[in-house]
């Protein structure tokens, strides 16, 4: 099972960095939140997978009584999500930013913080 | 005649396939469109289905701790849909402009 | 000497730090003044070092050092020897006259206080570094003679010509220092030796080395950098641009001759192999000959004398490489008498310059009347330069053909001394005649005698000049024989005499020298006409390449960033992903452990499939949706699998927080697309696209053979199973998931919880505030009370 | 509304009384208090509040009734081969004017047979409908009228 | 909630002896910035308590830091088990003498940065968060530094970074959102890879704790996986750390923000990095790290050159600096891939000079700006007459940087050099050297350029945009950076010995898998 | 979004949908849900009411600015942490606390204050976030 | 035949019935006309189908909390459904998406009061049913 999940994982990494190589923010920016959800089936994955109880402690019992889902890595994907969602929501608005600023949302345009022409520093001691 | 004792399983698979085939087409709706509204229309649909899909999925599995998420999708699910209807009312509808279409075939 | 007193010398020789730190508040407490108040420093020092002279005389070797770092076995020690004292007593003793000299030379200088600070510092780091023992501690002076002189070089800063050459000297001595300390470090890793008593110990060892030659060649590129050595003497004649007691300082008795020192110290270990023998008289040679050309081609008094010692310098390495004996005591004797009538002919050319307003030779002329105290002095440093009697020069040279000739007799190095030696004779007579005899002429400031401050160094200087040559046989006792010996690695029994003793080869070579330099005198503007027009015809020169090769340093930089850094985006994602892909496919590679693929068939309820399924059809509907909007959308489905696949698996958690934040994406997307005005078109021309779409491919690819690779290793989920155990019994919750979250890796979760509040304060930062509200009074956080609260009122 | 909110509080104190929220257990307890409120009607106010109530269960009857009728339409449209359509946008003539009034006649509107609620006039006077098959327009305002506005006025007043 | 249920052996699951105060020196350093990051926005109306406040908990923090490096140097490794539970189960963090080290300097140059930000940051990004956002950077990077739990270490870099966003986009000008886009983005890729290594490493070892990772990544069967996590660590932190040819980001973004933010960066942000690959490649991950050793003394190499040649590229001090880091990071490379103690010990220890030394440069710069109101070497000129005790503070600092004795840069490289000699990289050790070379070209250039030369200029009266604030407010930070600067250069041992200590346990980890591990089997 | 009928309607659902996010927070322990969740649902209320009513409403129902909310659920998620200083035991040590209150048992604990502290900071910053960006530019 | 039993035969025939409106629905969004036609389809088919299946989890599930947490989420449900439609016919309707040719009456088109700010007076006109490709 796993590594049918493996291949769509890879599926995801690579729609991710397809399109994080774009220009276009909004574009990359779906490549990052395509990444979050590459990288958090990944962590699900190599945790192993089963198809199985989630891991809930049933009501009257002390510990779980047969194979429940793995539960650490849903705890790390837990905070892996809620940190990429973070992140794209402030990447989101800083694209947004700069297109208001920048006027452009092609990141190859975007040139004011190494613009284009350079300057020699001076010759002269 | 089905025993009594597989009828529910069975029932679980129909539904399975019925909620399956119901995916299928909704996301070809997402992605033929044709108009934006069609597309976010489609998206809401699938979030309708997606709480049918866990409802099974929870006779399924017997464990009824999924029901949360549906409540959840049936109280903030729309959310995306709002969402989009005042995307679509505040920017109008220049993303489906058919010489736009024409320029903006790429990815 | 008893042994506290070299103890004691480990603090003193910290004193012109110290003296230095108090410089400008002296400066500022008796103004310039402060001079003589701060002379007492390096007087004091003289003295000190001066009582020393009995002890090493008798041939011992003091030494003391305390650890300084003891993880690296790093020391501050020091060892005195006649090399070492020599150059102690001069350092000081020099130093004690152009403290002095500053004083009245920079009278009204409003920097004067710094420049006594500089000058203190420049004494103690070059009186750290010939006592040193330790070598690393030898190397930190080093360096710091390095810094001081850049700062000295640069005084008169606002000058474009002083900051050149403080940079070139900083770049040229400084770049050799680091040869230096790659040498002795390798020096230090090849043969254990950590000191120079240790060096010096283990000759045998340094020569036998497997290291020898690189280490030969780091040490001399640091000591030819610091002393001027053709090609890199360049940096020397430019610093004439500063001040002159600097320029005294620099070029008697110090940092030029750090080199030279250098050199003599290592002789004992390094010297005496073919490699040594040839490489010192060859670049010693070269220089001498090339300074003695360029201070004929010159006319500026200071720049005459800098080539001048350019050209001595050469004579140092020259004899040092020739390594016999009477070359080496013609080495030390130079060294001395150098430092003497160069010490004070800079002081002289200073004094021109401050009285009259120029240095310019040919702008000079009947001083001798007007400033006989100066025109005294410069008489007896240019006596002792041409190398007559009855002054220590003529002793130098003397020496210096004798042991020339019983190193090698009549030879191609033979004729470069007495060559250069001609060429050195006239310059001294120009120096005398020209501005002192010749006909009068008009200066910016009508010249007279300047203030005691002023002569008493090259008086006092030309003095010792005559004493020690006149009391040769003392000063051979007390100084040379001991220096001579450190330099040669033994004993030697020294027996020099003022007047020669016949007819020898030494006495017809000097007459040879003297007659040539006569010659040389007298054609002295032909020959200046004819270096001048040979150089121009070269055209080029060390001096001019330092800036070539700064310049195109400059220039191969800003191309190299064009490239590297080429401000591009894609760029530099593209690189990332192309780092890594090649990071994981390499390993799997070279081991030869790709991925079996084993757990592909596996069975699972055909919605598994149509899931997954969609998923990935969702995926690629992103991919090629015709607009950004499109794409948005159509991410909603993912998402939604995402969440769906995630229940299937058995994490209800993750699937609810997965629904959350596909929700809330997807809304929050909507709400800066209604702010965004796109314009709908983003093209990604086909080759582009193929280009992009490989690297993804060949990306994601690598993760994926990576991921299987690892799962289909063996899992340890102990860590886990200690969870599911606890979850209840002690941490009372029936949600391991939420149990780990909140309870064994609560940790995480609180450092997520910031990563949200800081995300929700950037977004807000970056909506409410826009540059455009930044100016005015907004910037200011010295508002009243009222102005911010009403602010805070604005962002609610 | 208060009313509703009492009897379930009753009802689950029902439960709790006696040790058992089974469904049935509960449901019992609801039978039970709604009957005990009956009791206690006077005190309760004269607005009729069991009588809203239900009434208002009546709506959601019909509602329920009328989502499944508009459900199989739709089933019927969609899945008929070829059946020719005649949607129309129609303006019905609002009689409610409370907002919430009109949102509920509007949410209904929606859920429930071949109708769909567009937009309600600046004025609050017309829900403008669309509708998915109507040869009869004003037949729709009509279902409608008598429908769930009535019922709706019925409810709230 | 469920209540309690029957009795169970706690022992087996939890530590049971009282804790000792002192292990809260461990967890101190992280949690008392965020939780005054907290308060900060809570009370954001009020910005004159937020800067006050900063002052204090990183004056706190400097105490706590130095009683926790010296606790640390006198009785080993401090512990401290979050939650009580045993390890490797629940979060440790492992204080060793190189995170108490790293942290401690974090917290002295926070401070310092805190005080300058009163002259340099405006009320209007004082109440949009600044002092939220440097708290938690803080907060962040002690975090990574004394962690001992790999995916915690993740999420402490996550804190560091969104911190850094906000610090770098805080004023909205056009150049710090373009650079911010860039940085954002990058450093989101950078991260990313870390979680994948991390969520790889699990799948592998099924621990999450260091020690225990050291523990059981020998026992593994297969070495291709491992290598692949290993890269993968390697192109993270190599990215974090600002490597060649990674290094794109920093030279793209580090000019853009307030002066202060830009030094706490420089400072701070790329050293999280160097530490990563030192805590991750050189102790969890020894075998993969000789494996990768030509590729790290390559990349080492490079990274030098690139920000030598950066550096003498640069019109703009501020962006000069941003590739003087990248050298400096070169130089830290050469000794995680030499890997004797030698080497670390000099890694370690320049990293430690690199963070003040660069902060304090970056402030200089702000003072340049304040003075000059430019930092362009084509415009400015004359503060060595303006200021004469700034321009000796620049140049003391110039040549720190520079690598040149007696400051603090010097005896770091010595040890890197001498390391790589005697095993044989001699190329690494040359090119230490040669860029020292560059360096010492280019920041004499600044020095030259700026001081030293006197286009006549009057400098402005008041900069725009920048808050007045007293001279010791924007001097005195720089100052006290640079008294330290001397201090490690003339007298280094303590520094040294400390640093050799740290190399030591970094080779051999058993001393601290067995503190870490130890501790379970105690009753 | 201006109309009556989202505006009368939107109200109700944000205050269903706060009372479901606080019960999705208690019971997280237990059962799926937990203060993430819980503040994530939270949140969206709010955004509901906001793009219903417009922004002031919201602000004035939350009374302080939401990111100073955020604020306070990070500082209390911390305090939550201290409090295990004076029993002893490590940061973050879950404290268990039975109250008896009219004979029913109320669990207490450290660890419920951490997930509220969750809870908060994820409402208030998704609140931020939403708010901003849903009210109009000023320029 | 059992209590149980009879439980699990309502539950399955509730699983049927649901999905087959939300299949129905889909279906709708498939073959009819234009947005507003298939906004029918989904927003009845589409929010019985789900509710039905809640209910069928809740039946199955005999457990108090259960059933009144999937009553609570059909409600929701109902309540926030045709919301969603409206919003998205509106919004559409507003800006210019008309409905099909097929639409014999637009009332709504003679009456509309545009929204300030929305639709330009250039604005071209477009029909709900825009071919794919041209
Ligand atoms: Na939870
Ligand atoms: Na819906």
């Amino acid at each position: 099972m796993e590594g049918i999940l493996a291949l769509l994982v890879g599926l995801f990494f690579v729609s991710a960095i397809y399109m994080m190589l774009s220009r276009r923010t909004v574009r990359i920016l779906i490549g990052v939140v395509l990444l979050g959800n590459a990288v958090n089936l990944l962590i699900f994955t190599s945790g192993r997978l089963t198809i199985a109880a989630p891991p809930v402690i049933p009501l009257g019992l002390q510990t779980v009584d047969d194979t429940v889902a793995n539960p650490l890595p849903q705890a790390l994907i837990l905070t892996a999500i809620v940190i990429s969602f973070s992140l794209f929501a402030f990447l989101l608005v800083l694209s947004y930013r700069a297109f208001q600023e920048l006027g452009t949302d092609d990141v190859d345009e975007m040139r004011d913080a190494e613009p284009a022409e350079r300057r020699l520093p001076p010759m002269e001691y | 005649m089905i025993p009594v004792s597989q009828f529910l399983g069975i029932c679980v698979d129909i539904a399975f396939l019925l909620l399956s085939i119901s995916f299928i087409v909704i996301v070809y709706r997402i992605v033929t469109g044709p108009t934006l509204p069609d597309r976010i229309l489609a998206l809401d649909m699938l979030i309708a289905v997606a709480i049918g899909f866990i409802a099974t999925f929870g006779v399924h599995s017997g464990f009824y701790l999924y029901v949360d998420i549906a409540i959840a999708l049936g109280l903030i699910g729309f959310l995306s849909t709002v969402a989009f209807a005042r995307f679509v009312l505040t920017r109008g509808s220049t993303e489906d402009i058919p010489s736009a279409l024409d320029e903006g075939r790429d990815q | 000497m008893p042994p506290s007193a070299i103890d004691g010398t480990l603090i003193f020789a910290l004193a012109p730090f110290v003296a230095a730190a108090l410089g400008p508040w002296l400066k500022s407490l008796v103004g310039h003044r402060a001079g003589w108040i701060l002379a007492i420093v390096p007087a004091l020092l003289f003295v000190h070092f001066a009582q020393m002279v009995p002890a090493i005389a008798d041939g011992s070797v003091l030494r003391a050092g305390i650890d300084w770092i003891p993880s690296l076995s790093i020391r501050y020690s020091i060892r005195l020897d006649g090399l070492s004292l020599l150059f102690a007593l001069l350092i000081t003793g020099i130093g004690t006259f152009i403290v002095i000299y500053s004083g009245g030379y920079l009278k009204g200088h409003p920097n004067q206080g710094r420049f006594f600070s500089f000058i203190l510092l420049f004494m103690g780091a070059m009186l750290g570094l010939v006592i040193a023992d330790d070598l690393m501690s030898l190397f930190v002076f080093w360096e710091l003679t390095s810094i001081t002189s850049f700062l000295l070089i640069g005084f008169d800063h606002t000058r474009s010509a002083s900051r050149r050459a403080a940079l070139q000297a900083l770049v040229i001595t400084g770049g050799g220092g680091l040869a230096l300390l790659a040498g002795f470090l390798l020096l230090m890793i090849s043969t254990g030796a950590s000191s120079l008593s240790d060096v010096l110990a283990s000759g045998d060892a340094v020569r036998d080395s497997a290291a020898y030659l690189p280490i030969l060649i780091l040490v001399l590129g640091g000591a030819f950098a610091k002393s001027a050595q053709v090609p890199l003497h360049s940096w020397l004649p430019n610093a004439m641009e500063a001040p002159t007691p600097v320029s005294a300082y620099l070029h008697s008795a110090t940092m030029v001759k750090a080199g030279v020192y250098l050199l003599m110290r290592l002789n004992p270990a390094f010297g005496d192999t073919l490699l040594w023998e040839t490489i010192l008289p060859i670049f010693g040679g070269a220089t001498f000959l090339t300074g003695m050309v360029l201070a004929v081609r010159n006319t500026d008094l200071k720049q005459i004398l800098a080539y001048t010692t350019v050209a001595s310098l050469g004579v140092l390495v020259f004899l040092t490489g020739i390594g016999t004996e009477m070359a080496l005591t013609g080495a030390v004797l130079y060294l001395i008498a150098h430092a003497l009538f160069k010490g004070g002919l800079f002081m002289v050319a200073g004094t021109i310059d401050h009285e009259t307003g120029t240095r310019e030779i040919d702008g000079l002329g009947g001083l001798a009347g007007k400033m006989p105290i100066t025109f005294f002095a410069a008489l007896i440093a240019c006596l002792s330069m041409a190398g007559l009697p009855p002054l220590i020069g003529f002793v130098a040279k003397e020496v210096l053909y004798e042991g020339l000739w019983h190193a090698s007799g009549v030879s191609l190095a033979l004729a470069v001394a007495v060559l250069g030696n001609a060429m050195m004779f006239a310059v001294a007579v120009i120096l005398v005649f020209k501005p002192f005899l010749g006909a009068h002429q008009e200066t910016p400031k009508p010249a007279h005698e300047g203030p005691i401050s002023l002569w008493l160094g090259p008086i006092v200087l030309g003095l010792l000049s005559l004493v020690g040559a006149l009391g040769l046989e003392a000063t051979t006792h007390a100084i040379v024989g001991p220096m001579a010996s450190a330099v040669a690695g033994r004993p030697l029994d020294l027996h020099l005499h003022l007047i020669p003793t016949g007819l020898k080869p030494p006495v017809i070579l000097t007459l040879i020298t003297i007659a040539l330099g006569v010659v040389f005198a007298v054609v002295y503007r032909p020959l200046r006409r004819l270096f001048v027009s040979v150089l121009d015809g070269i055209g080029w020169g060390p001096d001019r390449g330092f800036d070539q090769i700064l310049r195109s340093l400059v220039f191969l930089a800003s191309g190299l960033s064009d490239i590297l850094q080429p401000g591009r985006m894609k760029g530099y994602v593209t690189i990332t992903f192309l780092a890594v892909t090649v990071g994981l496919l390499v390993p799997m590679w070279l081991f030869g452990e790709f991925p079996t693929f084993m757990g592909i068939n596996a069975d699972a309820p055909f919605y598994f499939w149509v899931v997954l399924g969609i998923a990935a059809a969702s995926l690629l509907a992103v991919l090629v949706a015709q607009t950004r909007l499109i794409a948005i959308v159509t991410l909603g489905i993912q998402g939604t699998m995402v969440a769906i696949i995630f229940m299937l698996y058995g994490a209800p958690d993750l699937s609810f927080t997965q629904f959350m934040v596909e929700i809330l994406s997807v809304v929050i997307l909507a709400l800066v697309m209604t702010r965004l005005n796109l314009s709908p078109t983003d093209h990604r021309p086909f080759p582009t696209r193929l280009r992009d779409g490989a690297l993804a491919l060949a990306c994601g690819g690598a993760f994926t053979l990576a991921l299987i690779a690892v799962i289909e290793q063996p899992f340890d989920p102990r860590v886990s199973e200690f969870y599911a155990e606890y979850a209840r019994a002690i941490a009372h919750g029936r949600n391991i998931v939420n149990v780990i979250i909140v309870d064994f890796r609560g940790l995480d979760t609180l450092g997520e919880i910031s990563v949200v509040m800081c995300a929700g304060l950037a977004i807000l930062a970056l909506i409410r505030l826009k540059s455009r509200e930044n100016r005015g009074p907004l910037a200011r956080p010295d508002l009243d009370q009222g102005e911010s609260l009403k602010e805070a009122a604005l962002d609610q | 509304m208060t009313v509703l909110l009492a009897n379930v509080l009753l009802a689950l104190a029902w439960g709790a009384i006696t040790g058992s929220f089974a469904l049935l257990n509960l449901l019992f307890g609801f039978v039970l208090a709604s009957m005990a409120l009956w009791l206690i009607r006077e005190q309760l106010g004269t607005a009729g509040a069991v009588t809203r109530m239900w009434r208002a269960a009546g709506l959601a009857g019909l509602f329920f009734w009328e989502l499944v009728m508009s459900s199989i339409r739709v089933a019927i449209i969609v899945l008929s081969p070829h059946r020719p359509l005649k949607p129309a946008i129609v303006a019905y003539p609002l009689q409610v004017d409370r907002d919430f009034e009109i949102t509920l006649l509007a949410n209904l509107i929606t859920l429930t047979p071949g109708t769909l609620s567009l937009d309600v006039s600046e004025d609050r006077e017309t829900l403008f409908i669309h509708c998915i098959d109507a040869p009869d327009p004003d037949g729709v305002i009509e279902d409608i009228k008598n429908g769930f506005e009535r019922k709706i006025m019925e409810t709230f007043r | 909630m469920a209540g309690p249920g029957p009795i169970v052996d706690r022992a087996q699951a939890m530590i049971i002896e009282p804790l000792a105060a002192v292990d809260w020196l461990a967890i101190a350093p992280v949690a008392l910035p965020l939780a005054g990051g907290a308060l900060c926005l809570m009370l954001r109306s009020r910005n004159d308590y937020a800067s006050r406040l900063t002052i204090i908990v990183l004056g706190l923090l400097v105490l706590i830091n130095v009683g926790l490096l010296g606790v640390v140097l006198n009785h080993g490794p401090v512990v401290m088990a979050m939650g009580n539970w045993l390890p490797p189960f629940g979060i440790l963090f492992t204080v060793d003498v190189l995170g108490a080290l790293l942290s401690l300097t974090t917290s002295v140059v926070g401070l310092v940065g805190a005080i300058y930000a009163g002259a340099d940051i405006d009320v209007g990004r004082r109440r949009f968060g600044f002092y939220t956002f440097y708290l938690l950077l803080i907060s962040g990077v002690s975090g990574a530094f004394l962690t001992g739990d790999i995916f915690n270490l993740y999420v402490w870099f996550e804190v560091l970074l969104i911190a850094s966003f906000g610090l770098m986009i805080l004023g909205g000008e056009r150049a710090q959102l373009d650079g911010a886009v860039k940085y954002g983005v990058l450093n989101l890729v950078a991260t990313t890879f870390f979680l994948i290594a991390v969520g790889l490493l699990y799948g592998l070892v099924g621990t999450l704790n260091m020690a225990d990772i050291a523990r059981s990544v020998p026992e593994l069967a297969d070495t291709a996986p491992i290598a692949a996590v290993a890269t993968l660590f390697f192109v993270a932190f190599a990215m974090k750390a600002a490597a060649f040819p990674l290094n794109f980001w920093l030279p793209a973004s580090y000019h853009t923000p307030r002066i202060v933010v830009s030094a706490v960066f420089a400072g701070l942000l790329t050293k999280v990095g160097v530490y990563a690959l030192l805590r991750v490649l050189v102790m969890l991950l020894p075998e993969s790290r000789m494996g990768l050793d030509h590729v790290f003394l390559w990349v080492a190499i490079l990274t030098m050159l690139v920000g030598a040649f950066g550096a003498l590229a640069q019109g703009d001090v501020r962006r000069l600096l941003g590739f003087v880091v990248i050298t400096g990071i070169g130089t830290m490379l050469v000794g995680v891939a030499v890997g004797t103690e030698e080497a670390l010990a000099g890694a370690v220890y320049y990293a430690i000079h690199s963070i003040l030394v660069m902060t304090a440069l970056y402030l200089a710069v702000g003072g340049m700006e304040r003075l000059a109101g430019s930092c362009s070497l084509h415009t400015t000129s004359g503060l060595y007459r303006t200021d004469p005790t700034f321009a000796a503070i620049f140049l003391i600092l110039a040549f720190a940087v520079s690598g040149l004795p007696p400051f603090s840069g010097f005896w770091p490289k010595v040890m890197l050099v001498r390391a790589s000699v005697a095993s044989g990289s001699e190329w690494a050790a040359a090119t230490i050297l040669f860029t020292g070379l560059l360096t010492t070209i280019a920041m004499a250039r600044v020095w030259l350029l700026a001081f030293w030369r006197d286009l006549g200029t009057e400098a402005p009266i008041r900069v725009a945009g920048l808050p007045t604030a007293s001279r010791v407010n924007w001097l005195g930070p720089i100052a006290i950076l640079t008294v330290i600067v001397i201090a490690l250069g003339v007298v280094p041992e303590g520094l040294m010995s400390a640093t050799m200590k740290s190399a030591d346990a970094l080779l051999d980890p058993a001393g601290y898998v067995g503190v870490v591990l130890g501790q379970g089997e105690q009753p | 979004m201006s109309t009556i009928i989202f505006r009368t309607i939107a109200p109700y659902i944000a205050a269903l949908a706060v009372l479901f996010s606080i019960f999705v927070l208690l019971r997280g322990h237990n059962d799926p849900g937990g203060g993430f969740i819980g503040g994530l649902i939270a949140a969206s209320a709010l955004s509901i009411y906001g793009i219903a009513w417009g922004v002031a409403p919201v602000r004035r129902a939350l009374l302080v600015h939401p990111i100073a909310l955020a604020g306070f659920g990070v500082f209390l998620a911390a305090f939550s942490g201290f409090l295990s200083f004076f029993v002893g035991k490590g940061f973050l040590s879950g404290l268990w606390v039975t109250l008896h209150l009219f004979g029913v048992e109320i669990p207490l604990s450290s660890v419920m204050l951490f997930d509220t502290g969750v809870y908060f900071t994820v409402v208030g910053a998704i609140t931020t976030i939403a708010l901003t960006l849903e009210e109009p530019e000023q320029e | 035949m059992t209590l149980a039993e009879a439980i699990d035969i309502i539950v399955g025939l509730m699983l049927l019935i649901g999905a087959f409106f939300a299949l129905v629905a889909a279906i709708g969004l498939l073959r009819l006309d234009d947005v507003y036609m298939r906004m029918h389809a989904a927003s009845k088919a589409g929010t019985l189908g789900s509710g039905v299946l809640l209910l069928a989890l809740a039946v199955d599930s005999q457990e108090l909390d259960v059933v009144t947490r999937a009553i609570a989420g059909v409600v929701f449900f109902l309540l926030t459904a045709p919301l969603s439609a409206h919003l998205l016919a509106r919004a559409a309707y507003l800006v210019g998406y008309r409905p099909c040719k097929a639409t014999y009456q637009d009332a709504l088109a003679d009456t509309i009061v545009q929204p300030s700010g929305v639709l330009k007076a250039d604005t071209p006109v477009q029909t709900g049913q825009k071919p794919d490709r041209t």
